[in-house]
């Protein structure tokens, strides 16, 4: 099943959590390797998003391993693991709302700053050299996303769907190595939906990402996807091509329906 | 190099200063100068954690406190003893050396509590935070009224009067510089990611953690040289002084001014110090004073809820003459 | 043991003072969100109501269980009237602003209430007229229990089920919860939300006026400066029992009250608020959200 | 409109009130509101009455005496900020205050700087004349007080366990029981129990109960009226029946009023305090000086309506003496005071600037009513 | 438009967020018993169109009309009186309220209990689910069970006039299609409505007419037929 037979960049292993007594995500196994583009579909409350905040540390695990890398992630805070190079957007858009777009993105580059508190309050030149360098690596990512011109704008102010384009290209700020876009095409139109699809593609190439998604728009995941994992009541319950899970009546019958095929 | 320049250059416009403003200015405005000067400090360094970083505290009197009786103990026992070891130098420089110790002394023992404050930020958020801090403003007023080599009920007194107009001066332009610097950086804006989403800002890579207690840090050092500041020219710490109220009024400062504005916090902490003392000028309906203060606290929140200068900070770069023109973007 | 017993006693008749006035803070907080800072002045305004109400109708002279019932019952109308005109003053403007900007509205309130209060009453304390006197219920050498705060605990206990009964079960009730969860959707739902509110600062500011009352008899010393204190305390307690959830702020005051009496009578009296305050911040490390607080874990 | 134009006209007389040089100005700050605002105001009306005495006798050097009030909110800053303005923009001859010796201690340097005498009617730490030879009081310091009751407790009422509750927020307080129990155990005596409490506090069962375990024969409480009625009162009502003795700050009508259980003063029958004059002392100056109170006021003075008054007459007193509004010339002549018949006492200032004077010591009867005891001379 | 079959009519409205204009200029009407849908990208004023409908925002110009009079200046409390049951974006349900709770609030001006009653058994024969959980606190719900909530909550005022602001958002593909029937059968039993909705496609196929709103003004009105017609149309708003 997998595309080439390299290590895996992500490895999930058992990994089971369960909120109040019920069982969010059961036994859950995933394997991504280096270059891939990944699905993560199912039915709302399939534990979709736990999955996400498993991995990423926002939840702890309660059996299980995660690898990143080769690396275990178990145990390490959120902010550790996006250091590894895991980056993430969020279901909900949860960008800095009051802050401008160009801040938004320039927190996400702090993970790489050098210069010590005491050394940004003084504002050498090392200083110097490393805003500018920063500024310059924001300029060209807004440029991709075609935020340039609203850099100074406050980030809620955005409309929608600028607004999930910024929380993309805050995600990228960090240098990730493995990109989780939770629901990217939410509130999307089909042809916001399809610029989208083209943009996740660009971006893969660009910045040599790895890159899972949960999506419920079909059309995307079907269109972009490699391979797709369905959950369903925080189990797997189908794994393949995205034509073999069109077809597979277990899918059919929990989460797609006769019509939309 | 320029900037070392500039330094030197506003050290000796402070020593000026410090020379000739009591011979020009009225010794009543000074004094209102100087208050206001501790209360911006106050203000500015409570922005750090309040406005900037979004961690309700209401404890900032404890730090004050702190600060202020730690430097008093240094400069009260061990002060005299430093003067005399510092014999060779000339008496005046003695003086203000030991302050500086004092000054840093307090300063430092005030981010130490910081520390065990910022704490209980991992854990705790908004009132549930706020009334944590404020249990700790209380705990450290409680205790003061406990020692009695402190002055206990007394209140420490015959707190040799080193603050003068160099140290008010040059601690609250450095406390401005710093923070308004500090904010405007990188690390600035790691500050303001843990104010406005704190989940979105650890998956950005912001340890969180850190920056939350280094605000507190930060805020509470300078909250407690403005202790010192205080203790020193009143000649005297009051526990009094430093009651949950106190820590309400710096609140309303930076509320009043638009929560993080450093600009706002300095021209609010200005006007509610002299208003108090403005309002003393009332004549036939004096006895009004507070009731008055009361109710333009009550308006002004009204009618401006984001706080007189809302999130706004002038450029004042663009106001310095000798800038070098910017390509017009 | 005696002695152990009768520190039980007076905590638990200091805790149900604590109580009574948390449960108007838990009120409005519950609905609001908003730490209402001039509620304990309201307590404050309830006592001197209830002192003028007895002097002119001259119930303080001759006092009777009517004239109890009737001067409570005017402290607490007082009381919820002024309450729902600081909200329609001082809050309404502000409720799609900042809480922070509320917050500070209200301890302008507050500091308006203890100003304006000097000023009209008089800085000098009054003494509160015993309007239902002093009896022992049971005595021994080493405890005894009076009837007052028996009184206050019984009320308290009364009101907390009463509270939790309108809350709950009533129509208004879940009216205030809803509006308490969403201001808007609840709109959407026909809900005068404006009215919710108002109403719930009657309740609350009604519970103040009967708080003041009841402390007065009590502790019959009262001065426009009487509620800081116990205001404050009883905002800690109600967040000890977690804010906004009614048993909670009887089981913090309650805490507060037996702790501090315990610190007092067994450790050391001047250490007292400095260890109910460590107790506070003890408590909300190992549970965030106060002994019974139960918040919805944030979404990611 | 018109009420406007009067308005406009009665601001613009004041201010050319203010202007006048036939008027000499006197400077009082104290705390006017906040939590200690009582005592300030009771100080205040004090002063005001002696100032109109003054002035309605003909005044002072031929002018007449314009006191300038100035709050301080209770806090030590404001205090400070009072002074100044006091001091620096009103340009007064002398300065009255402050009730609490934390506010004084903030006040008197800038007095001592400025070389503006200073009279505090009733700020008992030690530590305030220290500032310097223009600060002066007129009250009695700590240990005089203290000392005294314990001797009383000691000696008159046989007393050989005691019990001390001091308000720990209070310097007056703490001060007093600290020499109070010096003064006890060096004759003998054994405190059993020292507990505390804090200004504003309502609930001091717990402090009781425990004090009543210690098996005292009586309690020393020098606190303030405010909380010692509340004290009493739980003491009573946990069948604490021994005596409570107390000091100065005991004196006010308000004492009695709250510390009645079934009839007016019961809690406290039998309780005795240190006071600066008797009630039922037949001397026309406290006679007198009670009558017009309660005319003035509709109350009876208490400790800091009459220290006060005390500490106004005193400066007027030295200011005439001196003959001139000059502050070294009032402060050489206020040092020099000797017997002055005060309410509160024939006040000598010593060398250190604090007060000599008696004291008495009163005992609470039936209904409320002070006895006299009897007095101690320093 | 003086037809007096319109229930609603909205007439040259413009709503402005703040300083931004949101909604302008814009008009539309529903007659008794339609389904009609408001479709559009994100941010093109349709959720902004109901909130002026329901009184949670109020226009700066223009008219709505319900039944011929002018809902200006009307809180959103009282447009419930009116018959107007609004189900919100992004549910809002009380979710620290039960089930049933929920429901009951939303028959919070009706005092008729038996009717109440009937129109709550109604609510469970339309949604199954709901009835299983009625005990349950509502914020424990999947997020399908509480859509099919945040409707029934809606018609539990006996509306006569719903909107339903996107119903399908974030719905797995079965539950989309489960709610679409359910609209139409609400529909069928008298009550109108007016659907904001991402899926342009099902909701076309439901309604009698659609408003394409782009930037805050309508730009098209289309019906069903014109997604088999129109191929522009189709590629830009209607996917596929």
């Amino acid at each position: 099943m997998p595309p080439n037979t390299s290590e895996p960049l992500l490895e999930l292993a058992t990994c089971s959590i369960s909120f109040g007594g019920l069982k969010a995500v059961d036994s859950f196994n995933l394997q991504l390797f280096p270059g891939e583009l990944v699905g993560l579909i199912g039915p709302n409350g399939a534990g979709k998003t736990t999955v996400f905040n498993l991995i990423t540390g926002v939840y702890k695990p309660s059996a299980g391993q995660i690898r990143f890398g080769g690396k275990l992630l178990n145990g390490k805070k959120p902010y550790q693991i996006t250091a590894c190079g895991l980056a993430r957007t969020f279901q909900n858009i949860r960008l800095f709302g009051n802050l401008s777009v160009e801040e938004n993105v320039k927190i996400a580059c702090h993970l790489h700053y050098q210069t010590s508190l005491f050394g940004s309050v003084w504002k050498g030149k090392a200083y110097r050299e490393e805003e500018a360098r920063q500024h310059q690596k924001i300029e060209s990512l807004l440029e991709v996303f075609g935020l340039k011109q609203l850099s100074r704008e406050k980030a809620a102010g955005l409309p929608y769907g600028q607004q999930r384009r910024l929380e993309i290209a805050r995600a990228l700020a960090t240098d990730p190595k493995l990109l989780l876009l939770d629901e990217p095409a939410a509130g999307a139109n089909p042809q916001e939906s399809r610029e989208l699809m083209a943009l996740i593609r660009w971006i893969k190439e660009k910045f040599k990402l790895t890159i899972l998604l949960i999506e419920h728009d079909m059309q995307v995941v079907m269109g972009i996807c490699e391979r797709i994992l369905v959950l369903d009541y925080g189990e797997t319950i189908a794994h393949g091509k995205p034509e073999e899970i069109r077809k597979d009546p277990k899918v059919i019958e929990a989460y797609l329906g006769e019509e939309a095929v | 190099m320029k900037r070392l320049a500039a330094f030197i250059g506003f050290f000796l416009l402070f020593l000026l200063a410090n020379r000739f403003l009591p011979e020009i200015i009225d010794p009543y405005y000074l004094h209102l100068f100087t208050l206001s000067c501790i209360n911006v400090i106050l203000a500015v360094s409570l922005n750090l954690i309040n406005g900037t970083t979004g961690q309700f505290s209401l404890g900032h009197a404890g730090f004050m406190a702190v600060g202020g009786y730690t430097s008093a103990s240094l400069t009260f026992y061990l002060g005299p003893k430093i003067i005399a070891t510092l014999d060779f130098l000339p008496a005046i420089l003695a003086k203000n050396f030991v302050f500086l110790f004092a000054l840093l002394g307090g300063g430092l023992s005030a981010a130490f509590l910081g520390l065990l404050v910022g704490i209980p930020s991992l854990r705790l958020r908004g009132d549930y935070l706020a009334i944590v801090t404020l249990g700790m403003g209380e705990i450290v007023r409680v205790l003061i009224l406990n020692v009695e080599a402190i002055g206990g009920a007394r209140g420490f007194s015959d707190i040799p009067a080193y603050t003068n107009l160099f140290w008010i001066i040059s601690l609250t332009a450095l406390t401005i510089a710093a923070v308004a610097s500090l904010t405007a950086s990188s690390h600035g804006r790691a500050f303001l990611s843990v104010r406005e989403d704190e989940i979105a800002a650890e998956a950005m890579g912001v340890n969180t953690t850190y920056y939350k207690v280094i605000a507190f840090v930060i805020g509470a050092f300078f909250a407690g040289m403005a202790g010192c500041l205080f203790g020193h020219y009143l000649q005297l710490l009051h526990p009094n002084s430093f009651t949950f109220l106190k820590s309400f009024e710096i609140i309303i400062m930076i509320i009043v001014g638009g929560l993080g504005s450093i600009f706002g916090a300095v021209v609010a902490a200005v006007i509610l110090t002299l208003l108090p003392e403005a309002l003393r000028y009332l004549g036939p309906v004096k006895d009004w004073r507070m009731v008055i203060y009361s109710l333009a606290l009550i308006i002004l929140m009204i009618t401006r809820p984001q706080g007189l200068f809302g999130n706004w900070t002038p450029d004042f770069r663009r106001w310095w003459p000798f800038r070098k023109p910017q390509p017009v973007a | 043991m005696q002695e152990f017993l009768q520190q039980l006693v007076n905590g638990v008749s200091w805790g149900s003072i604590y109580a009574l006035i948390a449960l108007g803070y838990t009120m409005v907080y519950g609905v609001l969100q908003l730490i209402n800072f001039a509620h304990g002045d309201v307590f404050m305004l309830g006592a001197f109501f209830g002192f003028y109400f007895s002097r002119w109708t001259k119930i303080a002279q001759e006092p009777t269980l009517f004239g109890f019932f009737a001067t409570l019952l005017f402290a607490m109308a007082a009381c919820a009237l002024v309450g729902v005109i600081i909200e329609r003053a001082a809050y309404k403007p502000l409720r799609e602003r900042p809480r922070l900007t509320a917050l500070i509205t209200a301890i302008g309130v507050s500091l308006l209430l203890e100003n304006g209060g000097q000023l009209l009453f008089g800085v000098d304390p009054k003494f509160f007229p015993s309007l239902i006197s002093e009896t022992r219920l049971y005595e021994s050498a080493n405890l005894v229990i009076s009837n007052l705060p028996v009184i206050i605990l019984v009320v308290s206990l009364a009101l907390m089920l009463l509270l939790r009964f309108i809350v709950m079960k009533t129509t208004i009730g879940k009216a205030m919860r809803a509006t308490a969860f969403n201001r808007e959707a609840a709109a959407l739902m026909g809900i005068n939300t404006n009215n919710v509110i108002s109403f719930t600062f009657l309740l609350g500011s009604a519970l103040a006026g009967a708080g003041g009352i009841l402390v007065a008899l009590t502790y019959p010393k009262i001065d426009p400066l009487m509620g800081l204190l116990p205001g404050l305390k009883a905002f800690v307690a109600a967040v000890l029992g977690g804010i906004g959830n009614i048993p909670g702020a009887v089981l913090g005051g309650m805490i507060l009250g037996v702790s501090e009496t315990m610190v007092a009578g067994y450790i050391s009296s001047t250490l007292r608020d400095a260890i109910a305050f460590a107790l506070l911040v003890v408590i909300l490390l190992v549970k965030p959200t106060g002994l019974l607080g139960s918040r919805v874990g944030e979404k990611v | 409109m018109r009420k406007w134009i009067i308005f406009g006209l009665a601001l613009s007389l004041s201010a050319g009130c203010a202007k006048r040089d036939d008027v000499i100005k006197i400077g009082e700050y104290g705390s006017l509101t906040g939590t200690t605002a009582t005592f300030g105001v009771s100080t205040k009306n004090g002063i005001d009455m002696a100032t109109e005495e003054i002035n309605a006798a003909g005044g002072l050097l031929g002018k007449k005496i314009q006191v300038i009030v100035e709050d301080d909110r209770g806090l030590a800053d404001e205090a400070a900020s009072a002074v100044k303005k006091l001091v620096t923009q009103d340009k007064v001859v002398a300065v009255l205050g402050e009730v609490a010796s934390s506010r004084s201690l903030a006040g008197a340097p800038i007095c001592q700087e400025n070389k503006i005498p200073m009279v505090t009617p009733s700020s008992t730490n030690p530590e305030v004349t220290k500032k310097g030879d223009y600060i002066f009081r007129i009250c009695f310091i700590d240990p005089f007080q203290g000392e005294a009751m314990a001797k009383f407790a000691f000696e008159n009422l046989k007393v050989k366990k005691a019990a001390i509750l001091k308000d720990s927020k209070n310097d007056y307080s703490v001060g007093l029981a600290q020499y109070f129990a010096e003064t006890f155990k060096g004759l003998g005596g054994q405190i059993v129990a020292e507990e505390s409490y804090f200004e504003g506090d309502q609930d001091f069962k717990a402090q009781l109960t425990s004090i009543k375990g210690k098996k005292p024969e009586a309690i020393f409480i020098p606190g303030y009226y405010t909380e010692v009625g509340l004290i009493a009162r739980q003491a009573r009502e946990l069948g604490l029946n021994i005596p409570l003795l107390g000091g100065d700050g005991w004196d006010s009508p308000k004492l009695t009023e709250i510390a009645t259980l079934k009839k007016p003063g019961d809690a406290l029958k039998d309780c005795y305090f240190s006071n600066h004059y008797a009630a039922d002392d037949p001397n026309p100056v406290i006679q007198d000086f009670i009558k017009k109170y309660k005319a003035k006021y509709e109350e009876v003075p208490d400790a800091m309506a009459v220290l006060g008054y005390d500490a106004a007459h005193i400066l007027y007193d030295a200011i005439k003496r001196a003959g001139s509004p000059e502050g070294a010339k009032i402060r050489d002549e206020l040092a020099k005071t000797a017997n002055f018949p005060g309410v509160a006492g024939q006040t000598t200032i010593d060398s250190a600037r604090n007060a000599r004077k008696p004291l008495v010591v009163l005992k609470i009867g039936e209904g409320g009513a002070y006895e006299y005891m009897a007095t101690v001379n320093p | 438009m003086t037809d007096n079959n319109f229930i609603l009519e909205v007439k040259n409205l413009c709503v402005f967020y703040g300083g931004i204009q949101a909604v302008k200029d814009i008009s539309f009407g529903i007659k008794k018993g339609e389904i009609i849908t408001l479709i559009g990208a994100t941010g093109a004023g349709k959720s902004t169109t109901l909130r002026a409908i329901s009184g949670l925002l109020k226009p700066r110009e223009g008219e709505i009309l319900l039944e011929g009079r002018s809902l200006k200046n009307i809180p959103p409390y009282e447009v419930v009186k009116k018959g107007i049951s609004h189900a919100p974006e992004g549910r809002k349900i009380f979710a620290n309220l039960t089930v049933r709770e929920n429901l009951e609030l939303g028959a919070y001006l009706r005092r008729d209990k038996p009717a109440i009653g009937q129109d709550m058994e109604r609510v469970f024969g339309l949604f199954p689910r709901l009835k299983e959980r009625i005990k349950q606190n509502a914020g424990t719900l999947s997020g399908g069970e509480q859509q099919m909530l945040a409707i029934g909550r809606a018609l539990m005022s006996a509306p006569k006039l719903l909107l339903l602001d996107e119903p399908s958002l974030g719905l797995a593909p079965l539950l989309v299609k489960a709610i679409f029937e359910v609209i139409k059968e609400i529909n069928a039993k008298g009550v109108s409505i007016i659907l904001v909705e991402q899926n342009a496609y099902q909701a076309l196929k439901i309604a009698a007419r659609g408003y394409v709103l782009e930037t805050g003004k309508i730009t098209m009105t289309v019906t069903a037929e014109d997604l088999v017609t129109n191929e522009e149309l189709r590629k830009a708003y209607l996917g596929g």
